[in-house]
């Protein structure tokens, strides 16, 4: 294993995307087979390099403390292996699911391209080529989203490149004053204290890497991409790879680049943004008819956990915030895959159109509810594991508030997946879809690896636990810190996680009251379920379309659900969309007016010119 | 010499400020060509008169030369841009020259 | 000097008339004028070669294109100058000509200078050893402003 | 014989009338373009050798004796000499199939030799008003080539132009002369040693100012732009690319710099108002060009917009910002030459200029869309392609040098450039395709080979930037870093 091995985990990807392109229409088996293969490879140097850890390439480049420098350690090589994984999964899936798209070619080799600049942008030790990857990654965004193929995908396309762009270019900025105040752009020797001009550096990385991982308020473009987009595109972008990166890239700005202290101000200032995420979002996500989006929605609030775990700066909640990045990007990717899959065959996610798909689509079903329970933080999945960590951060930080915001979220999750899950698998069918048979093998078997995942990272944390998230805590955490998160990780009997189960108790119940009060027949308790028992109950009393409950028992939270949508979300996208445009046109109408094409005018122009700068540089030089 | 410098400089700037006048106030395409000629003159007097101050009078002369040749030049393509400019629009008011703009 | 001051004053005189005068072909003419009172002043200077060029191709041959461009779009249409201009810039240039004559002195003791040697030679070693890339340049403006005029006044093809 | 640079082209242009009359296409199109192509292969090969030791100083001599021609070639000159060799070649590449229906080829060429000749010499000239002469030759010939079209618009635009230019030029005699009288020099190394010595204040402030006019109007700096956008789209599409790509950067950015930082120093106020002229430019002149509907119009805009760019990151004086300057300078004469000869591909399949006309022209024209793609992506600094880099520096070195607030202006001139370059992707070469463009075809032949070489340029630098930078840009960017050193040391004759 040499150095230069480095370069394999970025060039393979790019020159596979290349020849991807380049494959003619005909021989889409050999390219799907290159692709699998491709990422196969990838897979198989994930591991390898896990094993390996430490290496590092670096050249000299430009001079100037520009080097491209590859670095491969503990975090690094865990995130290298993570996208690999998942690009596999998505390759495997894509072979599918993509096979009749119209620009199907186009979208695998962006998959691959992508795969190449987020690989590198794991790797990189210096900042520029730590930025020259990450702007890659929004070219690739913006074309993913624009070959849509939907009337709006142009348009949501611009949206998201212009929000990602403005996320992307703070980073720049932070990167440039945290280069002059550290005084090096190798990433590994950059240690500093949040003060000053650095903190202003802190925040605008913060906002780069948590705008990348989809944090409020730089979110709107991701449920709208849901509709606009290929589904294969959500679960692999913003619900992986995403994440990933921007969440490995707020870890790496908060623990390495500048040393964050519990309850220092950029904590808080952390913690503020993630709990802001986690309720707002997942309030958001209560109200939408649509499966995808509903997803999306709740792959922002999610993104809240992490941000706050990592913000507590304390070990339990920063190693809590990296296991549930790991965690969320698996169900999260398995839920958009089932919803992928559910589209595959019915044709549609509309959550009105759907229902009772359990008996044609067993195996989608199950991946569907496992996820789902897993987001759900139930126990003894990874979400609940992973959710408790930050929920035992918060706490230890003494900022209970940060705390309840997060159980706050937990309900609403769990209650808006039963919602999901139960008009798309429950219930009776709709005569909106037809009879559909369960969709093939290559899309069900990486749902099903998801799931699967999901439960073993649960029940056996010990392992994602002790082999991942650990060693990246361990340099960060005080000598001689306990730093064994394994021991009661599962463990129900403690305040925290009954006040947890308790919010579960309490969706249901909210879901219970909903139903009574609209005195329906829960004939859905006859229905045989290869689930877990209190979902089935939970499912089993909520008869109607999942809307009900809002509708009749809670319209007090649809109330304010809608309203946030209406007063925070939809400003925010009105900021990005039509605001800037409109003062960007009426600055550019005045400036147009100016130029009346009269030459006496423009010769004012020029005189007046010159004296103003006569004077200004007279002037300043005193 | 250089006590006179002020003198020819007072001129130059009198000719030059003469010249952008008529620029400004002017509409007739000619007339703007004689502005700018006459700005010019003021140029090559400032340059002449500090050649002369420095006792440079001959690389002063020679830069003189050379701006004048540019200047039958630029005078030569300008008036055959005005005489195009009456075939093409009938007039010579530079106020119907703004078709460009915005 | 007295003399040189009153050719100067006649130079502005002249100048301000090219451009106040109505009549193109006037101006024209008082441009003319302007030029070899300009000449005189280089000659007086003791710039023999430059008031040569300034009579000759100023006075001679940019008044020669002027009044041939006046006559070649001469037919009708005068341009109906700005009468509000006509009043407002000369006040505005005879306020300049004060400020001028105030400041101008005073700013020129100013202007820091670094005393420098003579030069020697007579005007074709200077212009030969000196400043021989700008005769390059000359040429080279001659030759685009012959092109440049080559262009405008060129047949267009018709095919196509 | 640096001298070649200039005296080559001008023979060929003198020859060229003579060349028309035997051949009325052939023989113009074949000299031009041979005598474009030595020049890049002579400064880019040759070049790095002949300034591996220092500058090169050359005084010509005739029959034994010294002229008073004297060349410098240093790494910044050599470095210019490069990117209008490599532009002027693609877009006389791109004429012989362009100027086709505009006539008399012979004399267009000749015109357009004139005007390289004159920036050439621009660039190699060692004393200011050798600098405002050759200035002038290019700006004449450019006078013309502006109004080659003969078309009303062409004419109001080049007319416009001349009489804003000759009134900008007059004030940078004016201002050669303020420093003459100073100085008593002309030359780049006794005006930049004398100046040190006479520490001049306000006069040098006045004539820094009457400088900044003189080739700020050039650059086309906001405020003193008004020219260019009228000029830039007016002319033929290859002489477009090269006002744009080469003449502004030439006898403005070159000029303005080379007698900034290396003859007169760089001084705080002097970096400020640069910082300010540049700002300015970029971000007003980005908000106009999103508002144009006219295709061309809207990359003049961003032309003054990049311009700005430039000016900004040199005006920072850190090496760091000049190397991002110049790169960035390089890369926008690529682009934009690139940008607007595919525009013109489109104004001549199609017959107009108008955003809203066109649409889904991609089906049709397929290389003419994805080569304009890869121009727009790079001056919106999009990786991997070059323009990504020169902006990163940028804003790096804006960052480091303590001008956050200038980055973040640079900034959101990067997200307007990127607007408004999406905007006419969408509208011209995506969609669905307008009815009546069913019939266009693709350019032909030499106008998109021209416009393939552009746009593998750009592509190229963008991968190959680090070897880029360190060849071409460092050498250039060390010579202005150095400052009134540079020239006071080693100019002397």
């Amino acid at each position: 294993m040499t150095p230069k091995m480095l370069l394999l985990p970025v060039l393979l990807p790019a020159v596979l995307a290349v020849a991807l392109l380049l494959l003619p229409r005909a021989l889409r088996l050999v390219r799907d087979a290159l692709a699998v293969a491709g990422a196969g490879v990838l897979l198989y140097y994930g591991f390898l390099f896990f094993s390996v850890k430490d290496l590092r390439y670096a050249v000299p480049w430009l001079g100037m403390g520009i080097d491209f420098d590859l670095r491969l350690y503990h975090f690094s090589s865990f995130i290298l292996l993570a996208l690999a994984g998942f690009l596999f999964l998505i390759a495997v899936y894509a072979t599918v699911k993509m096979k009749d798209a119209p620009r199907g070619r186009e979208f695998m080799a962006y998959v691959f391209l992508t795969a190449a600049f987020a690989n590198g942008a794991a790797l990189a030790n210096n900042f520029v080529p730590l930025v020259f990857f990450w702007e890659g990654l929004l070219v690739t965004l913006y074309g993913m989203i624009a070959i849509g193929g939907r009337p709006t995908s142009g348009r949501t396309a611009v949206k998201a490149l212009l929000i990602a762009g403005f996320c992307d270019f703070s980073l720049i900025l932070g990167v440039g004053l945290l280069w002059s105040v550290a005084g090096t752009a190798t990433m590994s020797e950059i240690a500093v204290e949040p003060t000053g001009l650095a903190a202003a550096a802190f925040v605008l990385m913060m906002i780069g890497a948590a705008g990348k991982a989809g944090a409020m308020p730089f979110h709107t473009w991701i449920p709208d991409a849901a509709v606009d987009a290929p589904v294969t595109f959500m679960a692999f972008l913003p619900a992986a790879f995403e994440k990933l990166l921007g969440i490995y890239l707020l870890a790496r700005v908060s623990l390495d680049f500048f040393k964050l202290r519990p309850g220092g101000a950029m904590s808080v200032l952390l913690m503020i943004v993630g709990a802001a995420t986690i309720v707002l979002a997942v309030l958001m996500a209560l109200v939408q008819k649509d499966l995808k989006r509903l997803l999306s929605y709740h792959a922002v609030s999610q993104v809240g956990y992490m941000i706050l775990g990592i913000g507590t700066a304390v070990p339990v909640g920063i190693a809590g915030g990296v296991f549930h990045m790991i965690n969320h990007a698996m169900y999260k990717s398995g839920l958009f895959l089932s919803a992928g899959s559910v589209e595959h065959r019915a044709g549609t996610t509309e959550l009105k159109k759907l229902g009772g798909l359990r008996r044609d689509m067993p195996l989608t079903a199950l991946g569907f509810v496992v996820c789902a329970l897993a987001i759900s933080g139930v126990w003894p999945l990874n979400g609940f594991v992973s959710k408790e960590m930050v929920f035992h951060g918060a706490l230890e930080t003494g900022y209970t508030v940060f705390a309840v915001a997060a159980w706050i979220g937990a309900i609403f999750t769990f209650a808006s997946f039963l919602k999901a899950g139960h008009s798309v698998f429950f219930g009776e069918r709709t005569t909106d879809v037809p009879e559909v048979k369960e969709s093939p093998a290559a899309i069900v078997l990486p749902i099903l690896v998801l799931a699967a995942l999901c439960v073993l990272f649960g029940v056996y944390n010990k392992l994602p636990l002790d082999r991942l998230i650990t060693p990246v805590v361990a340099p960060h955490a005080e000598a001689g810190a306990h730093l064994d998160f394994t021991g009661h990780a599962l463990d129900l009997f403690n305040v925290v996680a009954l006040i947890s189960v308790g919010c579960l108790v309490l969706a249901f119940l909210i879901h219970r009251h909903g139903f009574l009060k609209g005195g329906r027949k829960a004939y859905l308790a006859s229905e045989p379920f290869h689930g877990l028992p209190g979902i089935r109950q939970a499912y089993d009393l909520a008869e109607k379309r999942v809307f009900d409950p809002y509708e009749q028992g809670v319209k007090a939270l649809q109330g304010l659900s809608l309203a946030l949508y209406k007063a925070v979300d939809r400003p925010i996208d009105f900021v990005f969309e039509k605001a800037v445009t409109a003062a960007g046109e009426k600055f550019t109408g005045i400036l147009k007016k100016a130029h009346n094409g009269h030459y006496a005018n423009y010769l004012a122009w020029c005189l007046a010119g010159l004296v103003i700068l006569a004077g200004a540089i007279g002037l300043l030089a005193k | 010499m250089s006590n006179t410098w002020y003198l020819y400089l007072f001129f130059a700037a009198a000719l030059v400020f003469a010249g952008l006048l008529g620029l400004l106030a002017k509409r007739n395409l000619i007339k703007l060509l004689i502005a700018i000629e006459i700005v010019g003159k003021g140029v090559s007097l400032l340059l002449l008169s500090t050649g002369l101050a420095k006792a440079h009078i001959l690389t002063a002369q020679a830069l003189v030369v050379t701006y004048i040749v540019i200047e039958v030049s630029l005078v030569a393509t300008a008036l055959a841009l005005i005489i195009n400019i009456r075939r093409q629009t009938g007039g010579l008011d530079i106020r119907s020259l703004t078709r460009l703009k915005g | 000097m007295i003399l040189q001051t009153a050719l100067l004053a006649v130079l502005v005189a002249l100048s301000v008339l090219a451009i106040a005068l109505k009549d193109l072909l006037r101006s024209a003419i008082a441009l003319a004028l302007a030029s070899l009172v300009l000449g005189i002043v280089f000659f007086r200077m003791g710039a023999p070669y430059a008031g040569v060029f300034e009579i000759s191709v100023v006075a001679g041959l940019i008044t020669v294109l002027f009044i041939l461009t006046i006559a070649l779009t001469k037919s009708g249409d005068e341009v109906r100058e700005s009468k509000l201009a006509n009043i407002v810039f000369p006040v505005v240039f005879v306020a300049f000509l004060a400020i001028d004559a105030l400041v101008m002195k005073r700013l020129m003791g100013k202007v820091p200078a670094l005393a420098r040697g003579g030069e020697a030679g007579t005007f074709g070693e200077v212009l030969w050893k000196g400043r021989t890339l700008d005769l390059v340049g000359q040429i080279a403006v001659i030759l685009a402003g012959v092109f440049a005029v080559l262009a405008l006044f060129r047949q267009r093809d018709k095919h196509e | 014989m640096i001298i070649l640079f200039v005296v080559l082209p001008l023979v060929v242009a003198g020859l060229l009338p003579l060349a028309g009359k035997a051949s009325k296409r052939l023989l113009p199109d074949l000299l031009a373009n041979a005598t474009l192509l030595f020049l890049v292969a002579y400064a880019a090969v040759a070049g790095r050798a002949l300034i591996a030791d220092g500058p090169v100083l050359q005084q010509t001599t005739w029959l034994g004796e010294a002229l008073g021609i004297r060349l410098v070639l240093d790494g910044f000159s050599l470095f210019m000499l490069v990117v209008v060799a490599l532009v002027g070649l693609a877009a006389s590449l791109f004429s012989i199939d362009y100027m086709e229906h505009y006539g008399a080829k012979g004399n267009f060429y000749a015109l357009y030799l004139v005007m390289i000749a004159g920036m050439n010499g621009l660039v190699l000239a060692s004393d200011l008003f050798a600098v405002y002469v050759f200035l002038e030759v290019a700006a004449v010939a450019s006078y013309a080539l502006v109004a080659y079209g003969l078309g009303r618009d062409e004419l109001e635009a080049a007319f416009k132009y001349l009489m804003l230019s000759v009134v900008a030029s007059a004030f940078l005699v004016g201002g050669i002369a303020v420093v003459y009288g100073m100085t008593g020099g002309l030359d780049f190394a006794a005006v930049a040693m004398a100046l040190k010595e006479l520490n001049a204040g306000p006069a040098l402030a006045v004539a820094s100012a009457l400088f900044l006019l003189g080739f700020g109007l050039k650059a086309a700096l906001i405020p003193f732009h008004a020219w260019l956008p009228d000029a830039h789209p007016s002319a033929p599409a290859p002489i477009s690319a090269v006002l744009s790509g080469l003449l502004i950067k030439v006898s403005g950015v070159y000029a303005l710099t080379r007698v900034f930082l290396n003859v007169f120093g760089l001084t705080p106020a002097l970096s400020t108002v640069l910082l300010w002229l540049g700002a300015v430019s970029a971000v007003a002149a980005a908000f106009l060009a999103l508002g144009q509907k006219d295709i061309k119009r809207m990359l003049a805009y961003s032309s003054i917009s990049q311009v700005g760019y430039v000016v900004l990151a040199i005006g920072v004086g850190t090496p760091l910002g000049i190397a991002g300057g110049l790169f960035h300078l390089f890369n926008h004469a690529l682009a934009k030459g690139l940008l607007f000869l595919t525009s013109g591909s489109v104004q001549r399949a199609t017959g107009t200029r108008d955003l809203d006309a066109m649409g889904g022209l991609a089906k049709r024209m397929p290389v003419t869309a994805a080569t304009n793609l890869v121009g727009a992506l790079s001056i919106a600094g999009v990786p991997p392609l070059n323009g990504f880099w020169s902006k990163l520096i940028i804003i790096v070195a804006l960052v480091q040098a303590g001008h956050p607030v200038f980055a973040a202006v640079a900034v959101l001139a990067s997200v307007l450039t990127l607007w408004y370059y999406l905007l006419m992707q969408r509208k011209a070469f995506f969609g669905r395709l307008n009815e009546t463009w069913a019939a266009v075809r693709e350019a032909p032949f030499w106008m998109t080979a021209s416009t393939v070489l552009l746009a593998l340029l750009c592509v190229g630098i963008g991968i190959l930037f680090a070897s880029t930078v360190t060849t071409w840009v460092r050498p250039a960017a060390d010579v202005l870093a150095d400052g009134i050193h540079a020239v006071a040391g080693s100019w002397g004759f």
